[in-house]
């Protein structure tokens, strides 16, 4: 399939278009909404369902390519900010403390993201290997400490506790002990959640992407015109940086096709759950709105409309047969 | 009825701080203290609110504590210790209790 | 089946039992509660389930046949308030504005019932067309501004405002949303979100109809003391007016049994979500209480567990081969 | 610990017209105000309860702001326009606060 | 505008208790009230939180009631009849609100 | 297959191990939370797919049997507070009324621990009587009239309130309403909803108990050390006497070993939803936080992870062929 194919076939799946009817919702400040108390129940279900089913697709997973893969996911996650950082430092007058939290959002990835791009990915048959979520786990937290890094020594840090919360993050103990649990029950395990957990799987991935729809609409229509318009640009042309070294890297380790297209997926994605708290504690000086509109409203849009097709296109091109 | 003069301690937090200031308000052995969630507002970091919301690190929460006005000083200054760096505000108002022995 | 049967089969059907299982939790003051938050996720659901089929099932509908039921359904919503109205006015010393507000609530439509229906003709081999879920989405809010017509002048409204607040109506919005992805996508969509909004939808309307019942047997117990005797009547004869207007427009352009049924279905219920947070706003004056007792109270039961088979029945006398 | 004496707003107000508020508040360019969620309540117009609700109309939330006293006197004459039509009440208490230079 | 004076009657309640309490205050025909839901809290009964919980035997509510200073006595005295068996706080505030007719 | 292998196949089934994941998560105070509105309609809708099934089944059950058990399992559940107070008083220092009101808590039952152990026993092939759904009902109320006689005179008790608010309890009448429906509707009414209630449960039961876990685990993070030691042995021993005594009644009324399991696992199990509220209504100076962490911290995970396949493996042997 043509990048152009895959592209329409992407954008005519009913969990984009969901999410497209929740952004279109936003805009003309409709009052729909899904509830708070479900919205986080539905990323439980998913973030389980997508860390479930990649463990059980370990029994056809070398180990060694999944230390390998993990391996260049940690060095992206810790990487990206930098780049970002620097970008941001040198386009837009944004300070060193907004720019060092805004990098580790960048370094960092969006599991929502990446189980779009799964579900894309096994649409077109271009199915990932399991360990592909223990990289998207992996590269949740050594951006942070990129951040932190970049931002300076800042007064009241409390280092310990920080790791602490960072580190038992509730999806990314979710997404790994259900990774654990697929991966430990394997086919029979499988044949008990099979229902719940893939059948109806694409169904509430469509509840869910209306909401992200709505809630990126609604950030976007409330914040948008704060931000100046260099660090929007950051929003749309480091997603497209990040999969061009997620690209290299998935070369360097020879992936197959659908797992280097989600590694692109990650290194293009930017966190909107897990860094933004942090930030909060790491580095309560740091402006939160201003992160958040630009992953949550700018970069998770561009990457769910355009970037995840885009990734799976040179994905086949550059690492296929 | 019999009332005492107490203070009333209210302290806005956004979210990711409220455990850490609830384990300091656990130190400070105060008679108790009571959660509620805020669905929105506005300040100037901005408006927030909680429509179709996943992740808590926007959100706010009001705390409030009951207590004796002797012990409201030393409360105050590990309180702002902690919400100076954060958003958050605090404020102190004056309320009479029933039952005063509960405090 | 004859209308015994019909009210028979209706009756004993898991949804209406569950319905009948939560309004008896009611009366008898049970703490059975279902969460608010998973209430408005049951709705939305639903909505977008209803929605979405609507729309597949557009690829074998006439849109001639669609313009048609449209326009009759936007009279109806339009022309039931005048009658409700009148009625209110003449049997009882309801109050003008209240009398249209109450009015408001009748002219427009219960999604809830609508969906209810639906799945009644479904287990009834009586199918309707796609384009009801247009027809239902197309009599929300003609009727408001009949009740705005019929309170008369009133000071401080803004006409402009509230004419945005209703078209970008949540459930609105999502119904013609999901119709619209539904048709896109069609049988190929369909595919996608079968398990989820197909395999599982009466399940899911047995826990939301256990919730509705509760709603319902709950406003009854808490208000019905407080409604005058007349007014009552009201929420159980207007209904029949209601099914008898849709009977004849269906009758009129030509409908088929399933589809004449939600006609009437539609005519013969009252709105307890849109038109009472509209009428909250542009007629501040009128007494909430009432009009939402009456027509989740009364009307909502009413139709739930006799009028949707006798408009069956009906429907299939009058407008089947 | 040095506090500052200022006013607290608080206004209970009909869901349909929370929005409406906000934006009044929003043109009003107080410091901030916070919104918390109410489930159930009685006055005038009988009870209710959020207890399996589908529908916002019938509820009422509890915005609050803590503002200046100088500020008072404007904001209550527009809050009132508003309020006045409506289902809502609106009190004012004193209260002091530290960090005062946030208001 | 004018403001007239009024109490604010605050009650911390369990979950268990909150339908008993709601309908004494009906029997006493208040004005009204308004309760809002607590999320955690800590007292001597030890700490709670409401994150996950299906069962509601631990949760706080947190009633409050805008009346009158001369209804107050009669209040304070039936409210602190159920309150003093079970786990709960009430204070008293002083209040100013606009549109008096309300109440 | 002996007791081992029960052991290991329980251990080793999903919903175990997502529970296992939930405790793990808490004590390492991890800030995963399933949402408690959700955890809350995940409850309903357990109660309602497990009363509905044994309804199902009744086709198939004699009444006279269904009489009998139900006997038994009111004469356990009046009974077994006596035992656990008696227990209390020797062994600890808990004074009166709290230990009145725990034993309470142990003469009624954990619905989750039914239907998990109806689960398990289900993926054992020892599937149980429909009616043991009716014991379940049966026995959530009797302990607490026990709790009161032994708690002894208290001031200011309204009797008639209380038999009230515990006869219609949410989850008793949720979970008789669901069975008579399943009874009323049988297998045409299980093909409406076996996509919902019978497909997707133990995957729902999955998520499900990893909140449970979540929210015994820092129940017991919280209290534990709060605790005194001969009181949390109590949590560990008393399930062993209520499965012992649960045994013998099996035994005398001739039960099959899936039922007889269950009848074990009821009189083994503590109750934490139902009994903590009606004992702050009733024995208000009982301290909650106690009887609580027992029940849901120690008796919950002890019956879940070992008591379950223990008693299916008792079962077998003293009750089987
Ligand atoms: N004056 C105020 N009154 C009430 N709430 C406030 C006030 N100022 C700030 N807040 C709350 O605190 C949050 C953060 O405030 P800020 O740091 O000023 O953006 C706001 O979004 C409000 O929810
Ligand atoms: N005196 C009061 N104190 C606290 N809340 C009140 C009071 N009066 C009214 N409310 C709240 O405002 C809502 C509407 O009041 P009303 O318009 O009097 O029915 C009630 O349902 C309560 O939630
Ligand atoms: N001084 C206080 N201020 C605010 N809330 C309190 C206070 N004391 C108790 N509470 C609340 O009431 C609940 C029960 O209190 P207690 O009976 O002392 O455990 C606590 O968990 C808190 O939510
Ligand atoms: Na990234
Ligand atoms: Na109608
Ligand atoms: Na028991």
């Amino acid at each position: 399939m043509g990048l152009f194919d895959l592209a329409v076939a992407n954008l005519i799946s009913p969990p984009i278009l969901f999410f497209a009817l929740g952004l279109g919702a936003a805009m003309v400040r409709s009052d729909l909404v899904v509830p708070e108390a479900v919205a986080k129940a539905l990323s439980i279900y998913l973030i389980m369902a997508i860390g479930f089913k990649g463990g059980v697709e370990m029994a056809s997973s070398s180990l060694a390519d999944a230390a390998l893969a993990i391996g260049a996911g940690i060095v992206l996650s810790f990487a990206i900010p930098f780049i970002s950082f620097g970008l941001l430092r040198t386009t837009s007058r944004t300070g060193r403390t907004d720019a060092a939290a805004i990098a580790a959002h960048y370094g960092s990835i969006s599991i929502v993201t990446f189980i779009a791009a799964s579900d894309a990915g096994a649409a077109l048959g271009l199915a990932a290997a399991g360990f592909m979520v223990a990289v998207a786990a992996a590269m949740e937290a050594p951006a942070i400490f990129s951040g932190l890094m970049l931002a300076g020594k800042q007064e009241g840090q409390s280092g310990r506790e920080l790791v602490r919360d960072v580190a038992f993050n509730g999806s990314i103990v979710l997404l790994i002990g259900a990774f654990l649990i697929g991966w430990a029950t394997g086919d029979s395990g499988r044949l008990v959640v099979e229902p719940f957990f893939y059948d109806i799987f694409r169904g509430v991935l469509c509840l869910f992407l209306l909401d992200m729809g709505l809630v990126a609409g609604r950030g976007l229509v409330r914040q948008a015109g704060d931000i100046r318009f260099p660090v929007i640009l950051h929003g749309l042309y480091m997603p497209l940086i990040g999969a061009a070294l997620g690209l290299i890297a998935a070369l360097l380790i020879g992936m197959e096709p659908g797992s280097g297209a989600l590694l692109m997926t990650l290194s293009a994605s930017a966190s909107y759950i897990a860094v933004p708290a942090a930030m909060r504690l790491a580095l309560p000086k740091a402006k939160p709105a201003i992160s958040l509109t630009l992953s949550l409203g700018i970069t998770f849009p561009f990457n769910l409309i355009f970037g995840i097709p885009l990734y799976y296109a040179v994905a086949g091109m550059m690492l296929g047969g | 009825m019999d009332t005492t003069a107490k203070k009333k301690l209210e302290i806005i937090i956004e979210a990711p701080m409220l455990d850490r200031l609830c384990r300091l308000l656990d130190q400070l052995e105060l008679g108790g203290y009571t959660v509620l969630p805020a669905v929105s507002g506005r300040g100037r970091n901005g408006s927030w609110s909680r429509k179709g919301e996943i992740s808590e690190s926007q959100r706010m929460y009001v705390l409030f504590a009951v207590l004796d006005a002797r012990d409201l000083p030393r409360v105050l200054d590990e309180v702002y210790a902690i919400v100076a760096r954060q958003i958050g505000i605090v404020t102190v108002s004056d309320v009479a209790v029933i039952r005063a022995e509960h405090f």
